[in-house]
């Protein structure tokens, strides 16, 4: 075993950023000595200089939108994910504790699930026209499922003895819900919604390209099709920092909420 | 009895039967107020069966999931790969943590552009970003299952001294087969929506480009018509997966 | 009051399950505050015959009458420790808010919940562990946790499934005379599993021996058995009593005879 | 010698009429040509086809065209397309009805859909705006492909469209909106609205296949020319661009550019230059193959 | 080849988990044939010591010799029968497959695994079960075909954790004299962690009791008992013997005393 104690996650830290910047400094080689033509692939400095310029950090009077674009899909990305999250466990714990439910809606449900939001983008756009709320409802509506299933499988998967504990205690259908039911699927939901979150930054990006709403996805795209590299790039690195900003602060609640596992 | 039986029977398409009806109803009144984009459900069976009978279905159904089969082959093999690695080795899963954290989140769909300026139209480009889009969670998956293995039975194996080949045939691989299943079971279904965002977005080939192309050219009704197909296509491919599954569960003993 | 006799009554209890029967039809009372404990080969019925009166499983012909009263559903007054103790905990709650749930059943209001629940955690030696989560105890601990809340439960009748099996050997032996002195001191009355029959014949008023694959000609319940040994037992003293080496030897004899 | 194939991109409008002409009445397989024609969705996405060998020609807009070269990559113009022209009342703004909007005005603080930022139709609208002294900066636009338009205005989600027909009609018909300039009108005549590039290193290998792909259009713009041949003009559009037969009846086909000048070119330079859309010095005269 | 004395050797051997001491230096040397029981509460460390003893676990000071030489790696000579039975087997396989895996892992020929899969198969009682999957049998059965692994692979030692564990009453004696007989037919050596001290007076030649929680002047290595009751030995006379129930009376006051 290597290292022990503080030293060594410090020692563990140094490493896997050392290899970050590694693979950084690859870019920097691969860029810089024209091995990838420079229209596909811009320097880091350039792309650096183009985050700079486009999120103000430049100077007082430059106007960059990159930050307005960025809180534009950020904002998106997280509506559309709360709305997923309160009708996926809505939904699944409806399909969950009654067979009724289930029965009547899940084949439906089934059925719609593989349909990609960016097809339906489409359709949404006739129907309820090329506004944000249509966009918000693309991306809840894609965001959902990782919620929905997971919610319908823990509370298909309470322990048939914690079941029959809740019958010997005579307790009522609600307390079952609430003690068992939720709590029992709670770290499948949080799964779920972790994945979510990665799906409605997702959704989000491609409605923004397809239905133009202004935000990073636009940006890109415009970025892409100016032939400005290095505006692509900062776009893309924008939304890779969202994302593992996002992920990261619901990994850290995760952990929290389910110190039970892990004490 | 047999009453109660049609009605089991009939449950599962009364909602299906519902929103298609007042789809219908919607979009005929859309129609006849000149929408261009809009077409009931009926006329999309009719464009429906003209694609089917003149082929152009079969041939864009074909590419993408080819395309999207071609593409989750390359992403799961490399993903499997570097799963098993990070999963076997904690000192490399701790030095690559950082750099599969930094980028792993950045949407797949951000990249199209990108693959469009490097490989242009085509197969290339979409197989480049559904692999991309694929490698990660099998590569998250993967790692997992490995470091979820029983570590008694890693035990057993050292005790019994099973040579490293034996080791990964006889306990790892068997080990992790049930959660590889889901991996691919998901990484399927990723593969398949982001090679029909793709056609949307950029690739003039297969079944996205096929709805967009009737959208534009004032079909509604066909556009409508592959939406559906889609749907069917996206069902049909998770319902074989599931089966799949299920047979390799039983062969292993999973489900007696 | 109903009279001591039909506390619990089992009345041509026979069950079936996947097709094939587990219990062939057994009739039998328990007196209230009698300990009576069930013992026979795995496999035979012992958890079933349990499930059944408490009623979880519902009989398939016969029945249970509790105070003359049909069991049909579990009831409060019945607590039940099941055999995979580390299934039946809630694990997202402490050992507290695992017997706390007990309380929030019978709608014990909130204030008065910690008292009682420290009182029973202390007469289970949990005391310490009162904040810990059950994957943090070791099966012994999560035993003992099961037995607390059902404990919180205040029952009158209390059903055991081989409650003792995974504890160490001293630990086991003072929750056997811990579990004796409440069934003398609150009148508790308790239908108890095991597979060591040395440890039947040192709780049980009455031994209950089962045999499985019952048939014409073979019922499930086997023999009865009076334990004749006075009260308090002692670890020591009372397994060197000659009454005790007497039943050992003769219910070792049967079962091994009976066994196939 | 024989000629490399060339795969060309065209996207659905009546630009490319001349190339479908010569394909139709044999131009290109009489120069030993073989032309495959593929259709694109998007127009913006040509250069990048090109780049990547997808394509060996492709028509770009002038707009798409020249932001390519400014974003670093090396095309040249091999021929032109269709040309502006004032009798074209083929796209226009149209408004949402009861939106008031009359003219350039009264577009300030509304929101109104492109076919495609950056695009062709949205470049020249927003020089209109300029040229009637408008800050095109105070307009809102949105993306938005041409099927959709008619829905949007009826929906309120936008307050106008830059469309073209058959659409344009479409609306009117429909009575959702009312065509409230035909601001093309503006525009000087004779000005490519679409360009033939290809990679400059795929020119200097095969000059010879370049120009006479160039020939080829001479001759199918003299063709078209012809009002007799009409008729053949429009079914080699419709093989290509899949049109219901009433709307192909119907359609404005712009007059043919096959040859383009460096002061055609220069128009669009000045015009994008004015809108702040490139950042390099572009030298006009290096981007068209002789 | 070695005398019989060295053959297992423990030289101050000590172990640090967690940063905690949980074995504190311990010697004591194991002859060959010999059948050594260790015994003592809950996490005092028996388990820990069976595995530093097979090397699964690296000792942090001494070290346990096996015929003079140092036991670093696990060897395929010395068997392990772990305490949590359910996870040690492969669920993908039948019981025959894996008690195939040890024979696998010896190289042993395909066609001369049959007869030796149902021979061992055949003494741990489970002959009947052997196309079963680990999952369709009770917890009982899973050990026994832990156990029928680890006699496949013909150890001359063999590490056993409390394997009896899980086994009704019956069967638990059934394998406790079956094993007593391998051992003397096959000069098979044992060490053999349990919780019952009955058991453990029972099988053993020597029973170890360790105490949890070892410090300055509080070693784990407690108490080292022989047992000198003849062989073969016997479920009801020897529990009936002086000999046994003077060193029970021992042992149990020992281990309450020490207890805390
Ligand atoms: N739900 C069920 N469906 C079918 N068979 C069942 C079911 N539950 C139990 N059995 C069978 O009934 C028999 C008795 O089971 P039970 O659990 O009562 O045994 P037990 O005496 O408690 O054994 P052990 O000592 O191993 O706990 C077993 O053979 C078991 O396989
Ligand atoms: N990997 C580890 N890291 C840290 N502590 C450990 C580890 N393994 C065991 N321990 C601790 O070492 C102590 C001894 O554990 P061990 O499993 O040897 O106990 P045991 O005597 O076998 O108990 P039981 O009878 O319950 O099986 C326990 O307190 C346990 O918490
Ligand atoms: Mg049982
Ligand atoms: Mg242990």
């Amino acid at each position: 075993m290597n290292g022990n104690g503080r030293v060594g996650i410090l020692v563990n830290r140094l490493g896997s950023l050392a290899v970050l910047f590694a693979l950084i400094a690859l870019w920097w080689m691969a860029s810089n000595a024209g091995w990838v033509s420079r229209v596909f692939l811009p320097t880091p400095q350039a792309t650096f200089a183009s985050l700079l310029e486009g999120l103000n950090l430049r100077g007082p009077n430059s106007n960059g939108e990159l930050l307005a674009f960025t809180q534009a899909t950020v904002g998106r990305m997280l509506q559309g994910w709360l709305l997923a999250s309160l009708f996926g466990v809505l939904l699944g714990a409806a399909i969950g504790v009654s067979p009724a439910v289930r029965a009547w809606v899940q084949p439906t449900l089934e059925f719609i699930r593989p349909l990609p939001a960016s097809a339906l983008l489409p359709l949404a756009i006739s129907i309820f026209g090329l506004n944000p709320g249509m966009v918000l409802f693309v991306v809840a509506f894609g965001a959902m499922w990782p919620v929905l299933l997971a919610t319908v499988h823990g509370f298909a998967a309470v322990e048939p003895r914690l079941s029959e504990v809740a019958r010997c205690l005579q307790m009522s259908r609600a307390a079952f819900v609430w003690k068992m039911g939720l709590p029992n699927a709670m770290p499948d939901i949080l799964a779920g919604m972790r994945l979510a979150l990665t799906i409605a930054l997702i959704v989000a990006v491609v409605g923004e390209m397809i239905a133009s709403q202004s935000g990073l996805g636009q940006a890109i795209l415009l970025a892409a099709r100016a032939f400005r590299s290095s505006d692509l790039f900062a776009g893309i690195v924008l939304l890779g920092l969202i994302g593992f900003a996002s992920n990261a602060l619901l990994a850290f609640a995760e952990k929290r909420l389910l110190r039970w596992q892990q004490p | 009895m047999t009453e109660r039986r049609l009605l089991r029977w009939l449950r599962p398409w009364v909602f299906p039967a519902l929103l298609v009806g007042a789809f219908e109803w919607y979009a005929r009144r859309a129609a006849a107020l000149g929408s261009d984009a809009l077409a009931p459900p009926s006329a999309a069976a009719r464009a429906f069966m003209g694609a089917a009978l003149d082929g152009s279905l079969w041939q864009a159904t074909g590419f993408t999931l080819g395309t999207a089969a071609l593409g989750l082959l390359l992403g799961a093999v490399l993903g499997i790969a570097l799963g098993l690695v990070l999963g076997l080795s904690r000192r490399a899963a701790q030095l690559g943590s950082l750099s599969i954290e930094v980028l792993r989140p950045v949407p797949s769909v951000a990249l199209i552009p990108l693959a469009m300026l490097t490989f242009g139209f085509g197969v290339r480009m979409e197989l480049a970003i559904v692999a991309f889009a694929t490698f990660w969670p099998l590569l998250v998956l993967v790692q997992s299952a490995v470091q979820q293995i029983e570590p008694r039975l890693l035990e057993v194996s050292r005790v019994l001294g099973l040579s490293a080949r034996e080791r990964a045939f006889k306990i790892v691989l068997p080990a992790i087969a049930a959660r590889l299943f889901v991996a691919l079971r998901l990484g399927v279904a990723v593969a398949l929506v982001v090679a029909v965002t793709v056609e949307i977005a950029a690739n003039p080939n297969g079944m996205g480009y096929a709805m967009m192309i009737a959208q534009q050219s004032f079909d509604p009704a066909l556009m409508l018509a592959w939406l559906g197909w889609i749907g069917v296509v996206g069902f049909a491919v998770n319902a074989g997966m599931v089966l799949l599954q299920r047979v390799v569960a039983r062969r292993m003993g999973v489900l007696p | 009051m109903s009279t001591a006799a039909d506390f619990l009554r089992f009345d041509g209890v026979a069950i079936r399950l996947g097709g094939r029967e587990i219990l062939s039809p057994t009739s039998f009372d328990v007196a209230r505050g009698e300990f009576v404990c069930i013992v026979g080969p795995s496999g035979c019925g012992k958890t079933t015959l349990l499930r059944a009166a408490s009623g979880l499983v519902a009989a398939s012909a016969g029945e249970v009458r509790r105070k003359g009263v049909k069991m049909s559903e579990p009831s409060r007054e019945v607590a039940f420790v099941f055999q995979d103790y580390g299934r039946a905990l809630l694990p997202w709650r402490t050992v507290e808010g695992n017997v706390s749930l007990a309380l929030e059943a019978a709608g014990v209001p909130a204030a008065e919940r910690a008292p009682r629940i420290a009182e029973v955690l202390g007469k289970v030696g949990l005391a310490k562990h009162a904040q810990k989560f059950p994957v943090q105890l070791s099966g012994g601990m999560q035993q003992r946790a099961q037995i607390a809340r059902c404990l919180a439960q205040k029952p009158e009748l209390m059903m055991m499934d081989e409650p003792f099996g995974a504890l160490d050997a001293l630990t086991r032996q003072s929750l056997q005379d811990e579990l004796a002195r409440l069934v003398r001191d609150d009148g508790l009355t308790v239908l108890f599993v095991t597979h060591d029959l040395e440890e039947a014949i040192y709780l049980g008023d009455r031994v209950i021996a089962l045999q499985a694959n019952p048939g014409p000609g073979r019922p499930s319940l086997a023999r009865m058995i009076d334990v004749k040994i006075p009260r308090p037992r002692d670890q020591l003293t009372t397994k060197e009593h000659p009454e005790y080496l007497q039943l050992r030897r003769e219910l070792f004899a049967f079962i091994e005879q009976s066994h196939d | 010698q024989s000629n490399p194939k060339i795969v060309f991109g065209y996207t659905a409008v009546s630009d490319f009429a001349s190339v479908f002409v010569a394909a139709e009445e044999g131009y290109f397989k009489k120069r030993n040509l073989d032309v495959e024609l593929k259709f694109i969705p998007l127009n913006s996405t040509i250069p990048a086809a090109l780049q990547s060998d997808s394509l060996q020609i492709g028509g770009p807009t002038p707009s798409v065209f020249l932001q390519a070269v400014d974003g670093g990559l090396d095309l040249v113009l091999v021929a032109g397309g269709g040309l502006t022209s004032k009798t074209i009342t083929g796209f226009g703004l149209v408004a949402r009805a009861g939106s008031g909007i009359k003219g350039p005005q009264d577009c300030v603080g509304k929101k109104i859909g492109v076919p495609g930022l950056g695009a062709f139709l949205h470049v020249t609208f927003r020089a209109w705006l300029k040229e009637s002294g408008v800050d095109y900066r105070k307009v809102n636009f949105v993306e938005a492909s041409f099927p959709q338009h008619a829905d949007l205005l009826r929906g309120g989600s936008v307050d106008a469209v830059v469309s073209a027909d058959p659409f344009m009609s479409r609306i009117t018909e429909s009575g959702a909106g009312y065509v409230a300039s035909y601001y093309s009108t503006f525009l000087p005549e004779n000005n490519q609205t679409i360009v033939h590039a290809a990679k400059r290193e795929w020119v200097l290998k095969n000059p010879g296949a370049a120009r006479a792909f160039r020939e080829s259009l001479v001759e199918a713009a003299a063709f078209m020319q012809q009002p007799k041949n009409d008729a053949k003009v429009r079914a080699a559009i419709g093989k290509y661009i899949k049109l219901p037969p009433e709307v192909l009846a119907k359609i404005q086909i712009s007059p043919p550019g096959a040859t383009v000048s460096e002061k055609q070119l220069g128009y669009w330079v000045g015009l994008m230059k004015d809108q702040d859309m490139l950042k390099t010095s572009i030298d006009v005269a290096k981007l068209i193959a002789k």
